[in-house]
């Protein structure tokens, strides 16, 4: 059992030192030689998945093997925002889900991912963008997701950075809140599920590369994977990998409709309290918000090619800082930090691709294109179910892989909802 | 910013061009003879390889001509572009 | 103090500026930092986390601790500048940060004594209660207040940021010895070149001696030669596309210009970074870097303390202490964590005292430091306090040894490769056509190990690493402790590097750190990634001249001035400004677009369609390609006629729609959406290209070309035939196009209608449609808005792409089966119409809504069988209050819709609970569409 | 030095597939990103099956020519003056230094497509669509603003 973090934890270890603090989490330098179930990618749903199979399904050892260090991939590169706001009902049930068990998350964990509840605002620029979010604010509201429409003035007054003057290219025509989100520490919730992972007897692999998936030959189904530190067998296999889905999957002999590109982020020069909330545009594409350190954290757009370079262009961060200098134009003389990029796994209709796959044994849990962060616990909770059972979660079910072949696709994204 | 040779105008900035996906994905020739899960792996599936990539681009703010290219992912570098039907 | 004599300074130009309120003097060609390390100023901020007292580390843009806020008037509110990169110029205003209420007396510094209770990411630990939102309502905030630097400006920035792309044969980074020598045989051999460098005055550590740079004047001859000082490459993209930031803060408000450079060769002469030493309260202000003073001494004539104790783990600190000496600074003592410094005889053949293995167990002092302790080295390399002996100064002296500054090159993404000799990260294997050249490639030779000087440091208090984050050696090794192995692991739990000079101080010292920690060598350790920008970069600099209207074109139609001369409301769509309505004196909005809608409906109104997309297709085989795309039969379409046309995408959903007119065997005019036209060139240019290369047929954009006057009403021919010439209006059936004049102008004139009346789309040039618009409003038409057209469309039942539709729509959906040509083989998206999902029964189609309370249903309002359901069966696309048939109307989508006419069903308010509407036929006004036809 | 000056009314017309009509109008077929002339009337290949046709006065076609007139849809300025290249780096990405009298293309400058066209060795043609315009006037004039102050 991990020691408990608390205050007078904290104290006692000050009077001595902090001597007494262990490693957050175990990170046994190899694997055993098999588990009942492998998840493979450490990332925050991998790890979420391990941590929600060990608490609530316990169905033997479990390991999860990530290539690199945990919450390395897009956990450790996003911008924390945090909403349950979807327009499908499918959708606005996994992403409230996620929002819930944030909201206890810190507590769960004893870790604290400082979720922050600040609201998150999302501006309409045009008649179009008007009615698409009363729209959205009147289907989360009929599914139990709050969501309120906010006039100019209210935008104003909720985001006081805000331009809503008339002289800008896009006036600010009205806007919709969600006060359940927010933003949180992204590294700690990666941090945060390994070490109570780890307390409940889960093997965290790092530095472990999967080369190949190994499957019985008569049945097909899965019985191992190799990897960089040998070969490991397991009943089941869960793939949380990401911008390397498709990578893995190939293994298995399966094509995924999946596509992976770069997605930017940048912080700027950290200041005083000045940006309370978070606030999105997808028509002009801004998304910021100030974390506790006091940068402001932007959200830049995908490059439009696909990538594993973790690398973007620079000509999408001016494009993004234009963005945001047109609605904050206090903004202008700040200064950008620091930049980065990340692989996002995007699926045709852009949403989610949780469950079971044609190969026994073999589970996914992938696609969240740049919005992945935000669903961390519920993605590891329902797919935790999903592999324990066998079969979907019932929050799972709608996010089938076949739903390409029937066609019964949840686009969020053509229905004018924003991504992030 | 890429640096992408078109085909027909030499090297342009990458501004200049329009991404369109991987090359090579043949329609159905009589897309009524073939399954629904023939049909969605032509519609969705993709190979998103890490490594060399047959893809299309579109010079659009040039000479507007779809065009292919080979690209490795990791490194992002463009080995070859070839008019529609060449081979490089 | 200020030398006499020396420096690279004018001291015939005084320069007035205050700091914190108080006045002070300097010289052109000071910095802020030399200035006020010249008038005694030694205090300049104050530490993130602990606000600890700080002052001046460096000279150049690695300075970690003074930073400072600038306020050049209103909207020019500047912080977190490095004081040790701002040029001195008259009425310079300047201020501390990040202290209350004062620098010297800063209350928060109380943070420092619960420094224990505050390690490397105490706050994981800690905060979690008490109470669900205990963080989020009580401990946050208070977070919050303690962190940031400075205070983000107020008002809008009102100066411009202009962009400028260049190409080169070989751009020079760094204007050093070998950035110059570089750029000499560059421009030698023909090559247009361009070297920049971060300083105001070219020249690297040349500037350290006196006089003319040597090479500089050769280059400014040289006409293919562009130099940029003041210019900081900070992003390395793909192909050697460089940008680069120049500070120009011209009188007339043009700040900073972006250079976006693409270079057929790049040299990095970027040298290295000078490192600090870890010991015992070594960020006291008067602790400095080495090399820093030396700067301080030689270009701006200030000497930053009388009396000198130097740290030295590598002989270029000798050479400082030197300099200094020469300067007029006594040189207290060398301390040399070395066993047997090789400088040591010069030095005391200086009369300078050296202490070979010796360390500084601690500083003495204040808010400026007064002395240390200087002790011997114990085995393990840590100082031997008990044996300790104090050593009085006001200047400390560390000299580290040198990092290759190499964050340009790993952005290049070139490796860094481990060199033992030059115990340092050299640059490796690199895919660009990239040259390092200078220190950068090669450090500046070795000095006491890194790691060593690392594991002697490793249990001493407020060693800092990262000065500005408040990072220790303790942080770093409790890190390592609580299983943070991983290097980025390290960096994130202590946040060592990610202050703002990015990890360019204690970047190095910090991963030895941790190495030293970890029992690791620094290889086996690793280092993180250099992210850009290389130095922070103003957004406006990015953003350029892109701000207002020049932010994204505003694209008008044709009879905009006229519109805007009449008092019209404007709404955006896309990037288009169209009229929303033409409000007459004292009119509402609302009022305005009744009477437009019945005067369409009575009499006829005149809409500017000119927005719509229209694209002309050319060539024999132009029929079977747009047969082949469109969901339409066009074969037999005969020329004259038109037809509704549909464009789905491959996956069955509806894309685009538009009239598909024939004008001759081999020559169509195709209208799109105002947004879709760009796409659906796209889309039809791809399969006329790529799937369908055999056939001869050509799209061209026609858009722009045509203006658009929509006529409609049941008036719209008595008021049109008088200004025509060369056809029957009578004899133009519905769906039919012809060549006609128009007005005296040459016209496509359409018999068309989007409103259910009787209509036609006139398509003069565009330049031409204003006086085909005033004719017509002199003929009696009424000028109606986007307001009425969507009423009037929505009256008729008939669908706008985007509203009616998500994306997740079908024609089947819309009940527009009977666009879709009978019998067809193929058409882009028929193969995904056939699919079992497509045909369910129960899918969402469109239906009109009967409000049964009379209210105005709210668009996007969901649908439930009962009021007491909470799962939506469909939702409100459209809601308008119909001046022709004095109630409100809606359109909507509802599962299995069209058998469900005659049904009630409840609709969401926002206002309140539930709304009853009753499901009808979507076509509101003249069912039979006898007008149509009349 | 560089004057931005409106672009006089032209006649435009897009032909495709087949050049032989531009014989009839006494035209030789330029290659590929350059431009010919027969006195007042020009003619520009911006694409391998695709010529613009640019003239005062609407030249006579004949018959079977797949042409589309485009005139009222276009705009723009001429850049006159040594200058130019420096005013069309502010947005344009292109290396002008190697973009003679005579050659033409379509590009980009800022948020704008442009059909750029070197009429002299100091007279450029920069125009786009006709809604394009006075965006792409307002950010030369700014930028022009900037060059000679």
């Amino acid at each position: 059992m991990a020691q408990r973090f608390s205050f007078l934890t904290l104290a006692r270890e000050a009077l001595r030192g902090h001597a007494g603090w262990h490693p957050h989490w175990r990170s046994p330098e190899r694997p055993q030689p098999a588990y009942d179930v492998v998840i493979l990618g450490g990332g925050g749903h991998g790890l979420a998945t391990a941590y929600y199979l060990a608490k609530e399904h316990k169905p033997g050892r479990i390991a999860v093997l990530e290539k690199g260090w945990i919450g390395g991939g897009n956990t450790g590169r996003n911008t924390t925002i945090i909403r349950s706001n979807y327009l499908f009902p499918e959708s606005a049930a996994l992403y409230d889900h996620a929002v819930q068990l944030w909201e206890g998350l810190s507590a769960e964990l004893n870790y604290n991912v400082m979720f922050s509840p600040r609201g998150v605002l999302m501006l309409a620029h045009s008649e179009h963008d008007v009615q698409s979010f009363k729209r959205h604010v009147h289907a989360n509201r009929l599914a139990g997701v709050d969501n309120e429409w906010l006039t100019p003035a209210e935008c104003k007054e909720f985001c006081p950075p805000l331009d809503i003057g008339a002289h800008i290219r896009y006036p600010v025509l009205g806007g919709a809140l969600q006060r359940r989100g927010g933003i949180a520490r992204h590294d700690a919730v990666a941090w945060g599920y390994a070490r109570a992972a780890s307390a409940l007897g889960v093997d965290i692999i790092e530095n472990c590369e999967v080369t190949g998936i190994a499957r019985d030959p008569r049945s097909g189904a899965v019985t191992g994977v190799e990897t960089s530190k040998g070969h490991v067998g397991c009943g089941k296999l869960g793939v949380v990998a990401a911008g390397s889905t498709s990578l893995v999957m190939v293994m298995a002999g399966l094509r995924m409709p999946l596509e992976s590109f770069p997605l930017q982020a940048l912080v700027s020069e950290p200041v005083k309290p000045v940006f309370p909330c978070v606030a999105m545009s997808n028509t002009i594409h801004a998304y910021i918000s100030q974390s506790d350190k006091g940068e402001l954290v932007i959200g830049a757009g995908t490059d439009q090619y696909t990538s594993y370079s973790q690398a973007g262009n620079v000509q999408i961060l001016e494009h993004t800082l234009e963005a945001i200098c047109e609605i904050f134009p206090i903004f202008r003389r700040m200064r950008m930090l620091r930049a980065w990029g990340g692989i996002v796994d995007v699926t045709p209709d852009r949403s989610p691709i949780i469950g079971r796959t044609p190969v026994p044994g073999l589970y996914v849990n992938c696609g969240w294109g740049t919005g992945g962060f935000k669903a961390t616990p519920g993605s590891g909770h329902v797919f935790a179910a999903t592999i324990a059972r066998g079969e979907p979660h019932p929050i799972a079910a709608p996010f089938s892989l076949d739903r390409f072949v029937t066609g019964r696709v949840i686009d969020e994204a053509a229905a004018a909802a924003v991504m992030h | 910013m890429l640096l992408i040779t078109c085909p027909w105008c030499g090297p342009r900035p990458e501004i200049e061009f329009r991404h369109a996906g991987e090359a090579h994905i043949a329609r159905p020739a009589d897309p009524a003879a073939v399954s629904d899960a023939a049909w969605a792996a032509y519609l969705y599936e993709r190979s998103n390889p890490r490594g060399e990539h047959a893809e299309r681009w579109r010079h659009a703010h040039g000479c507007g001509r779809f065009f292919n290219a080979r690209r490795h992912t990791l490194t992002d570098r463009i080995s070859a572009t070839t008019k529609p039907g060449e081979t490089p | 103090m200020r030398l006499p004599s020396g420096g690279r300074i004018d001291r015939g130009k005084p320069l007035r500026f205050t700091f914190d309120g108080r006045a002070y003097s300097g010289v052109a060609g000071d910095t802020l930092a030399s200035a006020l390390l010249a008038n005694g100023v030694h205090l300049l901020g104050r530490s993130f986390k602990y606000h600890r007292p700080r002052g001046l580390l460096s000279a150049g843009a690695e300075e970690p601790n003074a930073l400072v806020e600038l306020d050049c008037g209103p909207g020019r509110r500047e912080p977190n500048t490095r004081a040790t990169m701002v040029p001195l110029v008259e009425g310079l205003t300047a201020r501390s940060q990040n202290r209350f209420p004062s620098l010297r007396l800063d209350l928060a510094a109380a943070a420092s004594l619960f420094g224990p209770l505050l390690p490397a990411g105490f706050y994981y630990k800690t905060f979690l209660g008490p109470g669900r939102e205990a963080w989020h309502r009580r401990w946050e905030p208070l977070i919050r207040r303690m962190a940031g630097l400075g205070r983000a400006p107020e008002a809008p920035d009102p100066d411009r940021y202009a962009h400028r792309y260049a190409h080169c044969e070989t751009l020079v980074i760094g204007a050093g010895r070998a950035g110059i020598a570089a750029a000499l045989a560059a421009a030698e051999a023909g090559d247009r070149v361009i070297l920049c460098d971060e300083q105001p005055e070219l020249g690297g550590r040349r500037l350290l001696s006196a006089g003319e740079v040597p090479g500089l004047a050769a280059l400014r001859a040289n006409p293919r030669v562009t130099l940029l000082p003041r210019t900081t490459a900070f992003h390395y993209g793909l192909q050697n596309f460089v940008s680069l930031a120049e500070i120009l803060d011209r009188p007339d408000g043009l700040r900073e210009r972006l250079w976006q450079v693409r270079a057929v060769r790049v040299v990095l002469a970027t040298g290295a970074l000078e490192r600090p030493l870890p010991f015992r309260d070594n960020d006291r202000p008067g602790v400095m870097l080495a090399d820093a003073a030396r700067a301080y001494a030689a270009r701006w004539a200030v000497l930053p303390g009388r009396q000198a104790v130097l740290l030295a783990a590598h002989d270029s600190g000798y050479e400082a202490a030197f300099a200094l000496q020469e300067a007029g600074a006594r040189i207290a003592a060398i301390l040399d964590l070395r066993a047997a410094p090789p400088l040591a005889d010069t030095a005391r053949a200086r009369g300078i005292e050296v202490r070979a293995a010796h360390g500084i167990a601690a500083t003495r002092g204040g808010v400026r430091v007064s002395g240390v302790l200087a002790a011997p080295l114990r085995p393990d390399g840590s100082p031997d306090a008990a044996r300790a002996t104090p050593i009085s100064c006001d200047l400390v002296l560390m000299a580290g040894g040198w990092t290759p500054n190499l964050a340009l090159f790993s952005q290049a993404r070139g490796k860094l490769r481990w060199d033992a000799a030059a115990d340092a990260f050299l640059p490796g294997e690199v895919a660009e056509a990239l040259t390092c050249t200078g220190a950068c490639a090669t450090g500046r030779g070795p000095g006491h190990p890194v790691a060593a000087i690392a594991a002697g440091a490793l249990t001493a208090r407020h060693a800092f690493v990262d000065p500005q984050n408040d990072v220790t050696t303790r942080d770093i090794a409790l890190a390592v402790q609580e299983g943070f192995r991983a290097i980025e692991h390290v960096k994130r739990y202590t946040t060592t590097g990610m202050a703002t000079d990015q990890g360019k101080v204690g970047g190095m010292l910090g991963l030895a750190t941790a190495a030293a920690a970890s029992g690791r060598t620094v290889p086996e350790t690793g280092h993180t990634t250099f992210r850009p920008p290389y130095t922070p970069v103003s957004f406006g600099t990015l953003a350029g001249r892109h701000r207002g209207p020049l932010f994204d074109p505003i694209r008008t139609p044709p009879s905009h001035e006229w519109a805007e001369a009449r008092g019209a409301v404007f709404e955006p769509v896309g990037q288009w400004q169209r009229a929303r309505a033409y409000p007459q004196a004292g009119e509402a909005l609302r009022e305005a677009v009744a009477r437009e809608c019945l005067a369409v409906r009575q009499q006829a109104g005149l809409l500017d369609a000119s927005t719509l997309g229209k694209i002309e297709i050319t060539g024999p085989d132009a029929a079977e390609l747009l047969e082949r795309c469109y969901v339409n039969a066009v074969h037999s379409l005969r020329p004259g006629r038109c037809r509704y046309a549909l464009l789905l995408r491959e996956d069955g959903f509806l894309f685009d729609d538009g009239v598909l007119a024939r004008l001759a065997e081999d020559r169509f005019h195709l209208t799109t959406t105002t947004g879709g036209a760009a796409h659906v060139l796209h889309l039809l240019e791809d399969y006329a290209q790529t799937e369908f290369p055999e056939l001869r047929a050509w799209l061209t954009s026609t858009t722009e070309h045509w203006g658009v006057a929509a006529l409609q009403g049941p008036a719209a021919r008595e008021m049109l035939a008088p200004l025509v010439r060369g056809c029957d209006l009578a004899a133009l059936p519905h769906m039919a196009v012809t060549e006609a004049e128009v007005a005296g102008i040459p016209a496509r004139l359409f018999r068309v209608s989007f409103t259910g009346e009787p209509g036609y789309e006139i398509n003069v040039p565009s330049d031409r449609l204003p006086a085909l618009w005033e004719a017509l409003i002199d003929a009696g038409a009424t000028p109606y808005g986007t307001d009425a057209m969507h009423v009037l469309r929505a009256e008729k039942g008939y669908v706008i792409v985007g509203q009616e539709t998500d994306g997740t729509v079908t024609p089947l959906d819309l009940g527009l089966g009977w666009a879709i040509g009978k019998g067809k083989r193929d058409f882009i998206g028929k193969r995904s119409l056939a699919r079992a999902e497509m045909q369910r029964p129960d899918r969402r189609q469109l239906v009109g809504l009967a409000p049964l309370d009379g209210r105005l249903p709210e668009e996007g309002a969901q649908l439930l069988a009962t009021s007491g359901a909470r799962v939506a069966e469909g939702h409100v696309t459209s809601a308008y209050a119909s001046a022709a048939l004095g109630k409100p109307i809606a359109l909507g989508l509802l599962a299995g819709g069209r058998a469900r006419h005659g049904e009630t069903v409840q609709a969401t308010r926002l206002d309140c609970p539930r709304q009853p509407l009753l499901v009808v036929p979507p076509v509101f006004w003249d069912p039979e569409g006898k007008r149509l036809h009349g | 030095m560089v004057e931005i000056v409106p672009l006089p009314p032209l006649r435009r017309y897009v032909l495709r597939g087949d050049p032989a009509p531009l014989g009839a109008l006494g035209l030789k077929v330029p290659p590929l990103l350059q431009a010919a002339a027969a006195g007042a009337v020009h003619v520009l290949a911006l694409g391998p099956d695709e010529w613009w046709v640019m003239a005062e006065a609407p030249p006579a076609w004949p018959g079977g020519a797949w042409v589309t007139e485009v005139s009222a849809g276009r705009a723009g300025v001429s850049l006159a003056g040594p200058d130019a290249p420096l005013l069309l780096a502010e947005g344009c990405p292109l290396d002008l230094t190697h973009f003679p009298a005579g050659a033409c293309t379509r590009t980009l400058f800022g948020k704008v497509e442009i059909l750029l066209w070197r009429r002299g060795e100091a007279l450029w043609h920069v125009e786009t669509a006709r809604s394009f315009a006075p965006h792409l006037a307002a950010h030369l004039a700014e930028a022009r603003a900037d060059l000679l102050a």
